[in-house]
């Protein structure tokens, strides 16, 4: 599956930790952590969420981004583990991490990546609640979200 | 032979993730692959709908593309991860 | 000196997983770690940079800016840790965490407490160099940045 | 006796971090506080700019405010963290 989408739990503190030991020059890491919320929006209790990938779309989709995110920005480095399965409330489902001399190119390289797989990455959702499974796509905002970076 | 296949929703309203067909002769691009394919599986209409795009062969393709006998040819709807 | 400043060394990966770890309910976490930069601005070669704060005015500073960031976002929970003291290349001089559950406060919330600590916060930096000893002050991009915060 | 700090810089500048001094009678407020304390530590105007705040028993504030011989004083030059 190569080394972006696991099976496995997810645990940001320790891929931070590995990430910023990986690092010689960088003045600033910004790293964002996506967690299985407990309850959805419509308020329902989460029990399961279920995150299907294809098995080389996604993969390469991914690499693609974090390429334009190093020729947009002066990164040093970035890092990208997107869970796939069976996720529990509070599991870890997305970490992003980026490093940059200058703070404001790891800020923005971590929101553009971000941005990204919430609108463009392929994945599918099926979130399992106390009153059933309902595939679920990409929130308006996510894709305006992700429009902020056409004009740049 | 080709090797069709369903994802996310879309495995749940056709009742299959994976099948292979034998395409009609007159099926030679995503076009008639839709049409078609929807009147197959009873579609009602989703397999037309451009929201779910077609990769063939593990490319997203710009479309109507071609499509022939031997391709894997996959059906995407809406992506988003995180 | 409170919970925010120290003079022992920073774990971001620690912070970060302890912080996530006390989350009941966020669907997002932004962290920022700035460190130490083996070189500055000039091309210098940096063997000590000395934190110096006050004694109240730092840390009462960083709490009202804590407080406006908590007013002007849907957070759950942050956490700021600032080193002090002095300290060698590669070193966390900050940590910064914010938890939302809306990924877009979660990121501009912890970008706007790093403006207000590279700006505004009662800290005095001292940059050692293979050529000699320099106070720095916040360059002109860094003012900029908080100036962003000011209409909103 | 007023405690007077230096802080950052300023305390390289004028050559100590804290010191006590009686304040002369005519010392009523933070200008003419500056304007004296610079002609005492020969700052060459360093204790006259604004840039450099002053904060009275820890409250950094607007001037000219009011100062006392009972209090303490701090020059804090421009600051930043991170």
């Amino acid at each position: 599956m190569g080394e972006v989408l696991t099976s496995d739990a997810l645990s940001p503190g320790e891929l931070l930790g590995a990430f910023q030991s990986s690092l010689e020059v960088s003045g600033g890491v910004v790293s964002f952590c996506g967690q299985v919320r407990p309850i959805n929006g419509a308020g329902q209790t989460v029990t399961t969420l279920h995150l299907q990938a294809h098995p080389s779309l996604t993969d390469a989709g991914i690499l693609n981004a974090k390429a334009e995110a190093h020729s947009r920005w002066p990164l040093e480095a970035s890092m990208i583990r997107h869970r796939i399965g069976d996720m529990a409330p509070g599991d870890t489902i997305v970490f992003v991490a980026t490093a940059s001399a200058h703070r404001r190119a790891a800020f923005e390289s971590a929101d553009f990546l971000m941005d990204y797989l919430k609108t463009k990455a392929v994945f599918w959702k099926k979130e399992i609640t106390d009153t059933g499974a309902a595939w679920i796509e990409p929130r308006r905002e996510d894709h305006s979200d992700y429009a902020r970076w056409a004009s740049a | 032979m080709a090797l069709i296949t369903y994802w996310g929703k879309l495995a749940d309203l056709v009742g299959t993730a994976s099948e292979t067909h034998t395409l009609p002769e007159d099926v030679r691009d995503t076009q008639t692959l839709r049409r078609w394919l929807d009147g197959e599986k009873s579609g009602h209409g989703v397999l037309m709908d451009p929201a779910n795009r077609i990769a063939v062969n593990d490319e997203i393709v710009a479309e109507p593309a071609p499509v022939s006998d031997q391709d894997q040819l996959a059906f995407l709807p809406p992506v988003g991860g995180g």
